[in-house]
């Protein structure tokens, strides 16, 4: 959106509800392994933060002016981000996605299971969420062709 | 009798539903509303799943306390399988989508035996 | 067109009635979906994955693959929308 | 790294994908220097798989060391091996032709393209090795998008050619997840070798006859397996021409693996609602050949011809699979592979023409031959194989599939298989004689003198792939014996007696 709807009450409610909206994508993608939620909603509902952000301020003061050719290069990169891992487990003499080999010294082998996904799910959340701001902006056919 | 709409009916509703779903697609002419139609058919197949995944007696497959008896929880796979076809579902109606909007802008419609026709000329 | 598509579903729905008889009944546990594979997740998916939330320990770590695919599947569709919106070939009314 | 071959098939071609676009953002050059590389990694690793499982049998790998059937494994046996080499050697071919098509597009397309590209071949390794039925439906997703995506991006009409396969490609992924979705029911396992265990027990269950009727509707849908064929031509023809090739040589062949697959190693194809499955199968397939040939004659556009050529030609591979003898399934598992090389040829000659010459039309062909002598030759090969002429590589699968059918008294499938072949005759030698005998007329060859620029007919980048696919069905055709003793016969099951 290149202007805003901007108005008293828009600006207002605006204030309120979209730091509630990122925040509670970041408690969904923590939170994914003790409740319902994970990287996808997560995403989605940080993706929603930002496209409410531009539909209020409009694209020039919006809160996150992430254009949509950055956000398709950091989808791409929050899904190699799970890839990764995969690949750095291979690394460390497992196989691919075995989350038993991460480097890290814990107590219980458990807890690097519960690193693997959470690490995963960052990834899948970061996806997630840019995608959704790229398919936005393709949408409303403000910016240039490629 | 009884047994049937509890155990069976589901079935049906669903085998019901994903049928409506592909003759959306078939017989409509509109392409929105053969759009709508995919997303009904896909929705019956992950019902379908989700029934399958069913216990009678279990709940949400999140462990409460220690308990770990099989019966106490509904299987988990069926949730995971059909999170992974929603998402599925999610991107081909997003490219669905875009594709329509580029038919729209060329042509100005989206009744397809028209698009067809001009499309041929 | 329709009249073909209509008979071929009532033909399908008719295989459709007929084979959900023999389909395990609804909530049945002692089906081979309950039975099979499913228990070890349930009894062992706390100890080996570290998640209370099955369903989170069955999509990110059993079947962690299924998962990278299905990521993959996001960012194809917004990559391939990126394509179709704003991708149109130069000349092109 | 050697024991993460099967995983490597997959992972590297995927993120080189996905890291496509930030690269392309830096250096153009090096995105596709990127995806050639990581679609060659991907070839080396199913060479070395394949070659594992020829010498030391079937190779499981277990996705985060869970064992099936509770985590996701693949599985290389020799079947999963020899298509594997064969998707990603193409791939690998029209990768490096495609660079030309994209000198003026801006950075963020090319990557995407690339991207495109890298993931629709993903997709498709990804259904191949893999061992687990869902797992096989995810990566026909990737692959499916990432194909209607590069179909679109070929112009207007491919816009809407695009969108009908869409739907109906999502008819026929939704009846295969369906079809797995009874399985599951009456089985409560994902995994093949598990279902392969639990099924026979099982044949005579409904759920199962209802299963295999989802599966067959579902993998002829994307095959394009006659009647289900309706979206094929128009999104063979309209597709991005430097995907075209990768798209219509191997996109349909990957579904009559998966076929294959289900119908003789997953459930054994001797017990009876699959043997009748497959005969009904056989004689859509048989429809398919005479109508698909008969509509390719008819038609103008030689992009055109070739699609509805592949409806034809896929049903060779169904007619094997009906057949279902082991002389006709190496004949079906041959068809693949051969017809994945010629019609990727002939894609890329017609690219390569339309490159050159801007049109399409066969009756425009004339006196080719002078203007690109190479081209010309690769793309006479490739007809006279798609003919069955020896000793092209077209010949043996054919013959192998005629000597299944006359060892399993099915003289029906022989005469189809005759008739075609003087159908695919009529058409391809139309087309040569339309380059060879016909001469140009003068307007033709005013337009042409401003073209004819250059030491090469095509630039070196399209020419050389024509040129090594064209020769590698000579090769496929000469070294056929050695092929099929060494590596093809130990696909079928229990191959190798």
């Amino acid at each position: 959106m290149k202007k805003g709807f901007g108005s008293i009450v828009l600006d207002a409610s605006f204030r309120v509800l979209v730091p509630f909206t990122l925040v509670y994508g970041v408690y969904v993608l923590v939170h994914g392994e003790y409740s319902p939620g994970g990287g996808f909603q997560a995403g989605a509902l940080l993706a929603v933060g930002i496209i409410l952000s531009r539909l209020i301020q409009g694209n020039e003061k919006a809160l996150f002016n992430i254009k949509g050719n950055v956000a398709l290069i950091l989808a791409g990169i929050g899904t190699a981000l799970y890839a990764l891992i995969g690949f750095s487990t291979i690394f460390l003499g497992g196989k691919f996605l075995e989350y038993g080999r991460l480097p890290f010294s814990v107590h219980d082998p458990a807890e690097l299971h519960a690193l693997g996904m959470l690490g995963i799910e960052i990834g899948v959340t970061l996806c997630v969420m840019m995608t959704i701001v790229a398919i936005f902006d393709a949408l409303t056919g403000e910016e240039e062709g490629i | 009798m009884d047994s049937f709409i509890t155990g069976s009916l589901i079935y049906w509703l669903v085998a019901a539903l994903f049928l409506l779903g592909v003759y959306g697609i078939l017989a409509n002419n509109n392409l929105m509303k053969k759009l709508m139609a995919m997303n009904i058919m896909q929705v019956a197949v992950i019902v379908f799943f989700l029934i399958l995944g069913q216990k009678l007696g279990g709940t949400l497959p999140i462990l409460m306390g220690s308990d770990t008896t099989v019966d106490h929880y509904i299987n988990p796979l069926p949730h995971a399988l059909m999170l992974t076809a929603i998402v599925v579902s999610l991107s081909t109606t997003g490219v669905a989508l875009a594709l329509l909007m580029r038919i729209q802008e060329r042509y100005g419609e989206i009744e397809e035996d028209d698009i067809l026709r001009r499309m041929n000329e | 067109m329709k009249k073909v598509s209509a008979l071929l579903m009532i033909v399908l729905a008719f295989m459709f009635f007929y084979t959900a008889s023999s389909l395990p009944q609804v909530g049945d546990v002692n089906s081979p979906a309950s039975q099979h594979v499913s228990p070890r997740y349930i009894e062992k998916g706390k100890k080996e994955t570290g998640s209370p939330n099955l369903v989170t320990a069955v999509l990110a770590d059993y079947r962690g693959y299924d998962t990278l695919g299905e990521t993959t599947v996001i960012f194809v569709a917004g990559i391939a929308t990126v394509m179709i919106l704003r991708g149109k070939r130069k000349g092109e009314d | 790294m050697r024991e993460q071959l099967p995983a490597l098939i997959v992972v590297v071609p995927l993120l080189a994908s996905l890291v496509a676009p930030l690269v392309a953002y830096f250096s153009t050059a090096l995105v596709r220097l990127v995806a050639i590389a990581a679609i060659l990694v991907a070839n080396i690793s199913a060479i070395g798989s394949l070659t594992h499982a020829l010498t030391k049998g079937n190779w499981h790998y277990h996705f985060g060391d869970w064992a099936p059937p509770w985590g996701i494994e693949l599985v290389i046996d020799p079947l999963a091996g020899a298509i594997a080499v064969l998707i990603s050697f193409v791939s690998l071919v029209v990768v490096i032709y495609a660079g030309p098509y994209l000198k003026e597009d801006g950075w963020l397309k090319k990557g995407i393209f690339y991207s495109l590209f890298a993931l629709l071949t993903t997709g498709l390794l990804g259904m191949v090795v893999t061992g687990d039925v869902f797992n096989l439906y995810v990566f026909l997703e990737i692959s499916s998008l990432a194909g209607y995506a590069l179909i679109a991006s070929g112009g207007n009409k491919a816009v809407v050619a695009a969108f009908r396969y869409l739907l109906i490609g999502t008819i026929g992924a939704s009846f295969y997840l369906l079809g797995i979705g009874y399985l599951y029911a009456v089985t409560g396992t994902l995994n093949m070798v598990d279902l392969a265990e639990k099924l026979p027990l099982l044949m005579d269950s409904p759920a199962v006859i209802i299963a295999i009727v989802m599966l067959v509707v579902g993998l002829g849908t994307k095959m394009a397996l006659f009647p289900l064929h309706g979206w094929q031509p128009d999104a063979y023809t309209y597709s991005h021409p430097a995907a075209a090739a990768f798209i219509a040589g191997v996109m349909g062949k990957v579904p009559a693996y998966a076929a294959i697959r289900f119908f003789f190693f997953i459930m054994g194809a001797a017990t009876g609602p699959v043997y009748k499955a497959l005969q009904i199968m056989g004689w859509l397939a048989a429809a398919g050949i005479i109508i698909g040939s008969l509509m390719a004659i008819a038609q103008k556009d030689f992009r055109r011809m070739l699609a509805y050529s592949s409806v034809a030609q896929i049903g060779y591979v169904v007619v094997g699979l009906a057949i279902g003898n082991s002389l006709a399934l190496i004949g079906a598992v041959l068809h693949i592979i051969n017809h994945a090389i010629m019609k990727s040829c002939l894609f890329l000659v017609a690219g390569g023409i339309q490159w050159r010459t801007g049109n399409v039309s066969v009756e425009k062909f004339a006196e080719l031959n002078k203007k690109m002598p190479l081209t010309m030759g690769a793309l006479v090969i490739a007809a006279l194989s798609m003919v069955g002429l020896p000793p092209t590589a077209g010949f043996f699968s054919k013959w192998y599939l005629v000597l299944g059918a006359i060892e399993a008294d099915m003289w029906f499938y022989v005469v189809v298989i005759i008739i075609s072949s003087l159908l695919n005759a009529v058409y391809f030698f139309r087309v040569i004689e339309n380059i060879y005998m016909k001469k140009a007329s003068e307007e033709a060859k005013d337009k042409d003198k401003d073209k004819g620029k250059g030491m090469f007919e095509l630039p070196l980048q399209m020419l050389v792939p024509i040129v090594v696919l064209g020769l590698g069905i000579l090769v496929l055709g000469i070294l056929n014996e050695p092929i099929v003793s060494q590596v093809i016969q130990f696909v079928i099951p229990g191959g190798g007696q």
